[in-house]
């Protein structure tokens, strides 16, 4: 047994927390939340250049092949300093499935991801689904010409700055994962913002032709990518969660500290310290909760299960609570939008409503 | 002890639901009734229909034009219009300033303020945070220099909700630095078109501009303008946050907030949300008796001090919790932030129709336990008056 | 809409107030437990005396006609000092069943448990029933000498000292409620002692020989009469819970001010002081509920079983966090079984083990 | 990162299942499992059956009679005695002035006692609390006046856990009054068959008596029996206080007393207590990781400090918590209250098997979130020295 972080994955912590410390001021993430793409094509670029963007790929697809540690530190680094980068959707979801299949183009596409050059982002979700994504209302049929493709997807993240799209749907009560250019015939979108700043999209699909080529997997395979890709994905979260609550809780004793009322700090005050230290403890929780999801990925479906749908639920009840009492501490200053600690708060409620949220999980958890 | 209210009093009930009814601007009500964000206009409208129907002054006596209700009369039209999805009255005028004007200011002062704040022509704002004083009120550093029949007025506000909107703010300023903070303080009314005043947006987390920032550089405002003596500003500012005791639990409007609630969750086959509503329901139940307890008490004479304090305290967490059980009713939409302005009329919101107003409405409620004296500040005050600790 | 105690419910608590005060001292209280009988005969003749045995009686059973009301305002005093008299099982429980049938001897028994003559308990319970009492697995047969009683009652209040039991069996799938002394030949019973420092018993009825002149009710009626019963001894109880709790404030208010660490008052520290305003909101919010639930005994089925789950339920919650927090606040003190604190705690959770607990009411609740 | 123990860890981790199989008493075994209190000779069975095994000085150096373990062998022995259901090692012996004789002692104590201790030769018994201290422990009072070649002790001490059955006592007395009041504190050791000592239970809400007042009039105690220097007592009891750092998150026996209450709640059709149930298996797995993080800190030579105070605060809620769902489990059944000492082998308790204990094992975890250091005192000290605060 050994739950410290080795040397290599410390230099990768270091590097991060170095680029994040240096680059990503609150005001820069504020100047990019303003631009038209909503992220840093530049720093993105960066991001490829300093091997980020292919940390989690198989060697074989030009990867590293990091497991969930690598990417926990990579993401509770981000979530410190709020990183709006679409890390999560083209590398991690759009990534894992890709990296796992056994699709015929996707080195190339790996390649053209995690060079930073294109974004690709998964659709897996519809508006009802409530988390079962093992079935969908979309289908893709044969025609004459080869296959069509109807339906409509929800909440695709990243979904308006993809150039293709992975798309589940039913094919003869199979689900198969299907690769589709945004600017195919037929093919639709809303972007809506999301709370945490980014942007989501309902992409729609009204007879899109397509040939054989572009599936990607069928039935019980296609399963096993989302869970894979979706698993991973929400562990990133939850690391980029402890993250945004490990900044709350020192953000807040930094404020207090430096606020003054009734002629003393507030920091002062028992009530407020004792607070923080559960706002503390808190991050701590979810920190033993992600080491325990991380390091039991390899083991059986219901060990696995039941770890990452503790860390979950978890990560919602303690996200909030942190988050909520940072913002409390803050006083009025807490609810300014000028301010970084709303922003954490938001975060917080963002990354719960994403993969289950808090309800789901311990609701699942209770039934594994 | 009798639970009912008297015949007069359900008589008095109906004739509000059919005001509520009949005169509530139908406008008003459908964007209230979809999460649309009300316009200045809206606002006047609503105030203006209250105001044409004589109840603007709901919690004045009638010397000076006000209703002359009795508490189980004020609570019951508070009620009703929170039931019924108004806005909230606006209190800076009708409930602040207003009974500050007719206590504690001169002859010519009531004739002058008092029937612009019955007809709603006059929108005030309130000067009384700064940056830096927050909890500790009495610390504000805005400062007023006699000269001659002026005085000149240095400094800012901050907090000063819908500042954009006012027509006259009024203001706790020190006239004088004294060794006890809370001595020297003045409370003097600004007409907002005066030079020098200079109002910011302050943008807050929910992406609305609600409050402002005001700053005033050498603002020259009529000596005629303090209300009561120099330096006994805290004294009407204290008399002031007494005054607006009730209303603040908002029950009618969170028992309405509650059974829309109700309605979508009964949809969800979500079993520990379900439990959580039933909590919350045995909450806002008792916050409800809470507040008609500590009525019947005042109108039998008694004085119920710092336990009013609860129901800041229950009713704001009552008011956030039910926030926070919409957004996890809404699910994997919560993600979705439309930003405060909605999809106005015209675009289709995804996911569903309940969902796409829950984080703003979220968000917008977190101040709730900051402002009117923190809920810290509330146990603060319990913890010292009520226990005597 | 009138809140407020009149001045006759004024009167009344003072009476019970000063008798407390006076003459039910902590240590008094500890002799009475250590007695064979675990309550004060003399006091019970007194109760009698003054009255407070006839409260809830109707004026043709010879009592005072009052209701919850009243009942409510002694209770809440008797839980202040930890009255362990059996006023709940023979006045309340007992004595609600009798002056509300049209048992034929009632007005006797009436008079020989409000002279404080005897006691009377109920016994509806049985092992397993889980609060439906509606039903029982004992039995009532019909036989050439009359009738024959069968089968086991658990946690009969007071069933040690009661000289007579109200029974519930079936007869002919009908629930009956049957008058049985327990001197009877094939009555025996176990006495056991209860956290509060009562006793309760598990009485066993073995081909017990009875006339048909020991029925009291039959069918839908037994089953009114023990509902009327059981709902006001629950507004009872919670009312003695917030007698409790508004104890358990205050003596921790006390306590706190004369305790010195560090150099001063532990009251100073703003933590417990945060934590003794809660206990005095929880006391306020279930005194809020109390008063519904009184206000609504005469309502419907539905609104009269809603707030009374309600209250039930918020009573346990409310209770336990209050006298735990109670005994956290006393320190090593607060476990002692010398000091009065720690036997609200011991009150509160008997309360809520009673009638069905915080749990079973708020999942009755949610069903209502 | 591993999650996994080593092989040879595992190895271990076999060796100790076996014993705690083969020789841990088996009417010990019988009495824990079945919840009946043990006699003070069931104690000292068990403790002697670790000792013939040779690892009572589990947590002690080799050089002293300890095994030597690592610190993830500690944990696995801790752990697994838990899952057993043995009851707790004490600590007063071994892991508390077992400690500080090797360490600050000399020779001659080191040779008198430690011998004692790891056959379980001696029952010890800790001397800090008094009455007034509470938390704030430096404030002690009871003073050591030397005289010749001997030290008389005057004062008091309580919560002395189990004093009734300790043959030695170890104390922290005042030996000078200093303006500085941890200065002036010394460490001394006392036969408890000393004249003008008197042992006073103090009888706890659960009904048993565990914890006692110690009177001491005119003890006359040897000067040999001072552990280091005179007025560096405080400094030892810090020491002893960083020393028992792990085995307080009663991993083990939270988790073994969690598999019985799941089986229990399986049965009752509860959602509300089930749910209950599910979070706190969170939080225990939680709890489980989090003593594991600071465990590999240790061993990988970081200094985990205040850290280690969320393990006594978790570790105690969940203690506590678990005792909570096995009374609400209970059902109406709490209301029975057997006493600490149950009914015994023959008495035949009514209701649920598992209803009679749950209530005087609620009452007796009370304690938990007290002694060591309250858990007001343990966020006092995560304040100062996590967050700086």
């Amino acid at each position: 047994m050994n739950l410290n972080y080795s040397d290599e994955q410390q230099m990768l912590r270091d590097q991060v927390q170095k680029f994040c410390d240096a680059d990503y001021s609150f005001n820069k993430r504020e100047e990019i939340l303003k631009s038209d793409l909503g992220y840093d094509a530049d720093l993105w670029k960066l991001f490829s250049e300093l091997g980020w963007l292919s940390l989690p790929f198989s060697e074989e697809n030009g990867g590293f092949g990091y497991g969930p540690i690598e990417l926990s530190v990579l993401f509770e680094e981000f979530g410190k300093v709020l990183i709006v980068e679409p890390y999560l959707s083209t590398i991690v979801l759009s990534g894992s499935v890709l990296d796992k299949s056994n699709y015929a183009g996707r080195a190339d596409l790996i390649e053209s991801i995690t060079s930073g050059g294109s974004h690709i982002s998964l659709a897996y979700l519809e508006e009802g689904s409530k988390n079962n994504y093992a079935f969908a209302n979309a289908s893709l049929t044969s025609s004459d010409n080869g296959l069509v493709l109807n339906g409509t997807k929800a909440l695709v993240l990243n979904g308006g700055n993809a150039s293709k799209l992975i798309v589940s749907a039913m094919m003869n009560d199979e689900l198969v994962l299907v690769m589709v250019n945004t600017d195919a015939e037929g093919v639709s979108s809303i972007t809506y913002p999301t709370i945490d700043g980014q942007s989501c999209a309902e992409i729609s699909f009204e007879n899109v032709q397509l040939d054989e080529s572009v599936i990607i997997s069928k039935g019980s395979e296609s399963i096993d990518l989302l869970d894979n890709a979706i698993n991973i994905a929400t562990l990133c979260i939850s690391a980029e969660s402890i993250g945004c609550m490990i900044a709350c809780y020192k953000k807040t004793v930094e404020y207090t500290k430096s606020r003054e009322q009734f002629g003393q700090p507030i920091s002062n005050f028992q009530v407020l310290q004792h607070k923080m230290v559960d706002m503390f403890i808190e991050s701590e929780v979810c920190k033993s909760l992600l080491f325990k999801a991380m390091l039991e990925c390899e083991s059986n479906e219901v060990t696995k299960n039941k770890s990452v749908s503790a860390l979950k639920a978890q990560i919602g009840l303690s996200g909030k609570s942190v988050a909520q009492d940072a913002v409390q501490l803050h006083g009025g200053m807490g609810v300014s939008d000028e301010m970084s600690i709303g922003h954490y708060l938001k975060k917080l409620i963002a990354v719960d409503a994403l993969f289950g949220n808090s309800n789901y999980h311990l609701n699942k958890y209770s039934q594994l | 002890m009798e639970i009912n209210f008297t015949d007069s009093d359900i008589k008095f009930r109906d004739e509000v639901k059919a005001f509520l009814k009949d005169e509530y601007p139908s406008h008003v009500k459908h964007k209230q009734d979809n999460g649309i964000e009300l316009t200045k206009q809206d606002m006047i409208d609503f105030h203006k229909s209250v105001s044409v129907k004589g109840w603007m002054g709901y919690n004045w006596p009638v010397e000076y034009g006000g209703t002359g209700w009795t508490t189980t009369q004020i609570y019951i039209f508070q009620t009703e219009c929170g039931l019924a999805g108004c806005p909230p009255l606006l209190a800076f005028g009708v409930s602040m300033v207003g009974p500050v004007i007719y206590t504690f200011g001169n002859e010519e002062q009531k004739s002058k303020y008092l029937p612009d704040i019955l007809n709603f022509d006059t929108w005030w704002c309130q000067g009384y945070s700064e940056p830096g004083s927050g909890s500790d009120l009495a610390s504000l550093k805005t400062k007023a220099i006699r000269d001659g029949d002026e005085y000149v007025i240095n400094g800012s506000k901050t907090w000063t909700t819908l500042a954009q909107n006012a027509d006259w703010i009024f203001c706790l300023v020190r006239t004088e630095t004294t060794a006890i903070k809370q001595e020297g303080i003045s409370f003097i009314l600004i007409d907002m078109d005066n030079p020098g005043i200079e109002v910011k947006p302050i943008i807050t987390i929910d992406g609305e501009h609600e409050v402002n920032s005001v700053f005033f550089t050498d603002v020259r405002v009529p000596a005629a303008n303090l209300i009561g003596e120099e330096g006994k500003g805290w004294t009407y500012a204290k008399f002031l946050l007494a005054h607006e005791r009730f209303g603040i639990a908002a029950v009618g409007g969170s028992k309405r907030s509650l059974a829309r609630l109700k309605d979508i969750v009964s949809e969800l086959d979500n079993p520990i949300l379900s439990r959580k509503v039933t909590q919350l329901e045995i909450n806002l139940s008792s916050l409800e008796i809470t507040e008609l307890r500590l009525l019947s008490a005042l109108e039998n004479g008694a004085h119920p001090g710092a336990e009013s304090s609860i129901l800041k305290i229950r009713g704001t967490e009552i008011q956030q919790e039910l926030t926070e059980l919409y957004v996890e009713a809404a699910g994997e939409y919560a993600l979705i932030y439309p930003g405060p302005h909605g999809h106005g009329d015209n675009a289709m919101p995804a996911g569903p129709e309940h969902a796409p107003h829950s984080v703003s409405k979220y968000l917008n409620m977190r101040k709730t336990s900051i402002y009117g004296g923190s809920n810290e500040i509330q146990k603060n005050i319990i913890s010292k008056h009520v226990l005597g600790v």
